[in-house]
């Protein structure tokens, strides 16, 4: 079962990577968004698989945080954006 | 060790470092900015397998968001009309490259012999802190060591804050930094649900704080994302620093616990030397004044000071 | 009150001030300045008192005792520091806000911040010269540089801000250097208090990379060269009052700590030919600095590279390692601190009154402030270290050092670099001299106030008898030389 | 190699990495994200030393530290950020 769990977690975290690479390679900033979109969801997943995998309830505030900071990131992306800023 | 911690663990350190060059590589700011956030992201992963869950909640906080967020809004400053700064090309000159990369390299051959040489077992301060819980106002280690062993470093810690929003402060008001913002009904609706639960975790990381991983920073923090959301939908308005109450509101965590400090000194019992029984009590209020003091402060060096005239327009 | 107790409040009572004085109405701030420079002054005195009488005092913050608390410490050395600290903000609070109000109108933003800065640098200050805990003095450091930053931005020119922006980021640079340096520390030692870990740290690869991540840390945050070049800029942009606590205290604060840190942690684990370094890095900035003030046309920024030459005599005692040395490096940190807060309040006076700072353009200017003028003179006898001055007690102490040990190339440079002093500091002089000055301009208005010529005359007399009572601060010093030098 | 060691090596990474991009990039905002990356790595040098060997009790003092020094960082780095816009406000003419 914690082998399940970390596997999962490990493909999360793949997950990111792949979300980080468009990152890095754009082009646009739409693409960016997305990818950084990605990294807050698959946070929480990690994030809570991890609680259980290593029996660490104190990653589910971790988790909690990440839920709502993200958000906040995410507004910031949008508002934030100067048209053209690249 | 099972294989796939042991892949998470190497993919982890490896990821953390391929960012790291990659957000400093990035070639537009823009990209920058959001690769230093997916740092943040990464770094709290790797706190939970430190096993310090505090720190990962500090990170999360503040690594994947509030820094973000601060950068984009400078970003977001600097981008408005001609670019402005003093910036001086890239360093050129391929001797010059070399001695700086040679200079890394050094450091990571000095910090690797010296952290290999390491004696074994560590020494450590844990012998020290795992017996006086029982003494101390708080029973999880770290909350106790923050807010009794060292106190002396928190209340500095405090000072730092407030120091850095008088010094944002001296240098004039700053507009918010997109003054185009309209509120956008969605958004505006998005935040009025959020914000209760910012509000409620934030009083929970606080309570937790006493016995389990969380405390005032992590839970001033989240109260400050919850005003600059605010601040972000249109729904709230930037400080007027000309109103004395403000700048009381944003002292007043320093307040407390300079007035502890002074309070127990006058007691006769030693700076910081809490009374016996009255531990866990005076570190709750210092917790709930910081936690308050966090929150306006992180919001006051996001939105700045607005003096009252431009507020006006 | 407990002697024990006033550690506690020469650290607190400036933090408490600093965050009132950022409550209070603007209209409130200086005087609430200035009577809290009254409070915090004496009690700094009465604390060198209580040291001179009694001895070194300790306190553990919260009775925890170390390794797991914080202890802070008073020996001779914290004591003289403090009572310089306060001897220069006792005539800066009647200068400063002076010279706020007749800077420029718009200025009075920048006079009103002026106070909560300078209480919340105060603070760092006294904590850096009490600090008994390597992370206590990290967090010292960091506010040490924050305050520091915003005072030179204070100056409110884009010149000013981007000295300030600089200065930021190198300060954050050194920090981390300095925190890298810690942390291997606590690696080998687990300990954080000074003394401890000066009494179990042995010789291997994790403390020598610390040594050297610690020391070019605070190197940068002290500005010796090479690592001196954000410090022109940063001290000669900044507003007068700022300029004089930047360069007569708060650069000391962090040399400080490095004197504790090699003399009471490495020296005794042996450091090979680190010292030797410093020791030469240390002449050649009293070289290089001076030839540098010798080519500047601003008299700020001659006053500024002045104190790059005159840092260097600071990094003399870590190659003559002996007490006379250590006596005579203290006593140069003193009387530099006395004489150039002096000279920096004397050339923003001079900015004041002619509209200008170009050293050509003085040219009969001692006429029309001869008080200035006597002020430049007074604290450049001792910057040069002519008899009867502190500087002249200080390089004597060195010279004296440098003979007994044979090392011919450092009686050379303490010498030579007074022949240097005197070669950037009479030329100021003699423009400002030179000429028959027209006697209708000496009548209307008085150019300066006294509050603006008094408090920067009082610090150059203070650095002049400094060499006459060099016997304190000695009795002071013997009491607390570190173990390896005795 | 155990766990730790191992991430403490990757903080030595960073801190290298940070270290050369502090000093050849130019741009004030790369600059402190730069100084961050570095502060990091320095943090995860403490941690991991703080359980670098496995059964023996992880040691909170560092983890105080820690968050000792990501407030001050942050606090650092939001004054840097402000007196970066203030400084570019100046070069648009505005005050």
């Amino acid at each position: 079962m914690n082998t399940l769990l970390l596997a999962a977690a490990l493909l999360l975290l793949l997950t990111i990577l792949a979300g980080l690479w468009r990152v890095v390679r754009g082009p646009t900033a739409a693409d960016r968004m997305l990818a950084a979109q990605l990294f807050g969801t698959s946070g929480v997943g990690t994030l809570l698989l991890l609680a259980e995998a290593w029996q660490q309830p104190a990653l589910r505030d971790v988790a909690l945080i990440f839920a709502l900071l993200a958000v906040l990131a995410l507004v910031a992306f949008v508002r934030l954006r100067h048209e053209g800023a690249e | 060790m099972s294989g796939v911690t042991l892949a998470l663990d190497l993919l982890l350190g490896l990821s953390l470092v391929w960012l790291a060059w990659r957000t400093l590589a990035s070639p537009t700011l823009f990209g920058a900015i959001v690769l230093f956030i997916a740092f943040g992201l990464l770094m709290a992963l790797v706190w939970a397998r430190l096993d310090a869950p505090d720190i990962a909640l500090a990170e999360a906080a503040v690594g994947a968001g509030l820094t973000g967020v601060l950068l984009l809004a400078a970003l977001a400053d600097l981008q408005q009309g001609d670019n402005l700064l003093p910036v001086r090309e890239p360093l050129r000159g391929w001797l010059l490259q070399l001695i700086l990369a040679l200079c890394a390299l050094g450091l990571f051959t000095l910090l690797t012999l010296a952290l290999l040489g390491l004696p074994s077992p560590p020494p450590s301060l844990a012998g020290q802190v795992l017996p006086r819980l029982d003494g101390a106002g708080a029973s999880h280690p770290v909350t106790a060591v923050l807010l009794d062993f060292r106190a002396w470093d928190t209340l500095l810690e405090i000072a730092v804050l407030l120091l850095a929003v008088v010094a944002a402060w001296s240098l004039g008001s700053h507009p918010h930094p997109n003054p185009r913002i309209v509120g956008s009904e969605v958004l505006q609706g998005l935040v009025r649900v959020l914000l209760p639960f910012a509000v409620l975790s934030a009083g929970y990381l606080v309570w937790r704080g006493g016995f389990a991983p969380g405390g005032a920073f992590q839970a001033g923090t989240v109260l400050a994302a919850a005003g600059i959301l605010l601040l972000l939908s249109g729904l709230g308005r930037p400080f007027n620093g000309r109103h004395w109450l403000w700048r009381a509101l944003l002292a007043s965590g320093l307040f407390i616990f300079t007035g502890v400090a002074l309070g127990t000194l006058l007691l006769g019992g030693g700076a910081l030397d809490y009374p016996a029984g009255l531990g866990y009590g005076l570190i709750l209020a210092i917790e709930l004044g910081l936690t308050l003091t966090i929150g306006l402060t992180f919001i006051a060096l996001y939105a700045g000071e607005q003096d009252a005239a431009e507020e006006r327009e | 009150m407990n002697p024990a107790d006033l550690l506690v409040w020469l650290v607190l009572l400036p933090v408490l001030l600093a965050a009132l004085l950022f409550v209070a109405p603007e209209g409130w701030r200086t005087r609430l300045g200035q009577l809290g420079t009254l409070l915090c002054a004496s009690l700094a005195l009465l604390l060198a008192w209580q040291v001179l009488q009694h001895g070194p005092i300790s306190v553990a913050l919260g009775n925890w005792q170390p390794p797991l608390g914080i202890r802070l410490h008073a020996d001779g050395l914290s004591a003289l520091m403090l009572a310089l600290t306060a001897l220069v903000a006792l005539p800066l609070a009647a200068h400063a806000p002076a010279w706020f109000v007749r800077h420029e109108a718009a200025q009075s933003r920048a006079g009103a911040f002026f106070w909560p800065l300078w209480m919340f640098q105060w603070a760092a200050l006294n904590l850096l010269f009490l600090a008994g805990d390597l992370f206590n003095a990290y967090v010292g450091l960091e506010l040490s540089g924050l305050a520091a930053v915003a005072l030179v931005a204070l100056g409110g020119q884009r010149a000013a801000l981007e000295a300030a922006l600089r200065y930021l980021l190198l300060a954050l640079f050194g920090s981390m250097l300095y925190l890298l340096g810690v942390a291997l520390l606590y690696g080998a030692g687990g300990v954080l208090d000074l003394t401890l870990l000066g009494a179990q740290l042995e010789a291997d690869h994790a403390s020598r990379a610390a040594l050297l991540l610690i020391t070019l840390g605070l190197l940068i945050k002290t500005a010796l060269l090479p690592f001196h070049f954000w410090l022109p800029a940063a001290h000669a942009n900044a507003p007068a009052p700022v300029s004089a606590i930047l360069s007569g205290l708060v650069v000391k604060a962090s040399f400080v700590l490095l004197l504790r840190i090699w003399f009471e942690i490495f020296h005794p684990i042996g450091l090979g030919g680190a010292g030797e370094v410093l020791g030469a890095l240390g002449i050649a900035a009293i070289i290089w600095g001076s030839l540098q003030a010798m080519r500047q046309e601003r008299i700020k920024l001659l006053v500024a590279w002045s104190t790059v030459a005159q840092l260097g005599y600071l990094f003399l005692i870590f190659a003559l390692a002996v007490e006379l040395a250590w006596a005579g490096s203290v006593l140069h940190a003193l009387s530099h601190g006395l004489a150039k807060a002096a000279l920096f309040l004397a050339a923003g006076n001079i900015v004041l009154a002619l509209g200008h700072d170009q050293i050509h353009r003085l040219h009969g200017a001692a006429g029309k402030l001869p008080l200035t003028f006597f002020t430049v003179a007074l604290a450049g006898v001792s910057l040069m270290g002519l008899p009867p001055s502190g500087g002249f007690a200080a390089k004597w102490l060195m010279l004296q050092a440098a003979i007994d040990l044979g090392r011919w190339p450092y009686v050379v440079a303490i010498i030579g670099g007074s022949l240097l002093a005197a070669g950037y500091l009479f030329p100021l002089l003699r423009h400002a001299l030179a000429g028959t000055h027209d006697p209708r301009q000496r009548e209307g208005e008085r150019l300066l106030s006294r509050w603006l010529e008094f408090p920067p005359l009082l610090l150059a007399t203070l650095a002049l008898l400094l060499g006459l009572m060099a016997l304190l601060p000695m009795s002071l010093l013997s009491g607390g030389m570190p173990v390896s030098l005795r | 190699m155990n766990m730790a060691l191992w991430f403490t090596l990757v903080g030595a990474a960073l801190a290298a990495i940070a270290l050369h991009a502090f000093f050849s990039r130019r741009h004030p905002l790369r600059r402190l994200i730069a100084l961050n990356i570095m502060g990091s790595g320095i943090f995860l040098v403490l941690i991991g030393l703080a359980r670098l060997y496995p059964g023996t009790l992880p040691d909170p003092v560092p983890h105080a530290m820690v968050l000792t020094g990501i407030v001050v960082a942050v606090s650092a780095t939001a004054f840097g950020l402000v007196l970066l816009r203030r400084l570019a406000r100046l070069g648009r003419g505005e005050t």
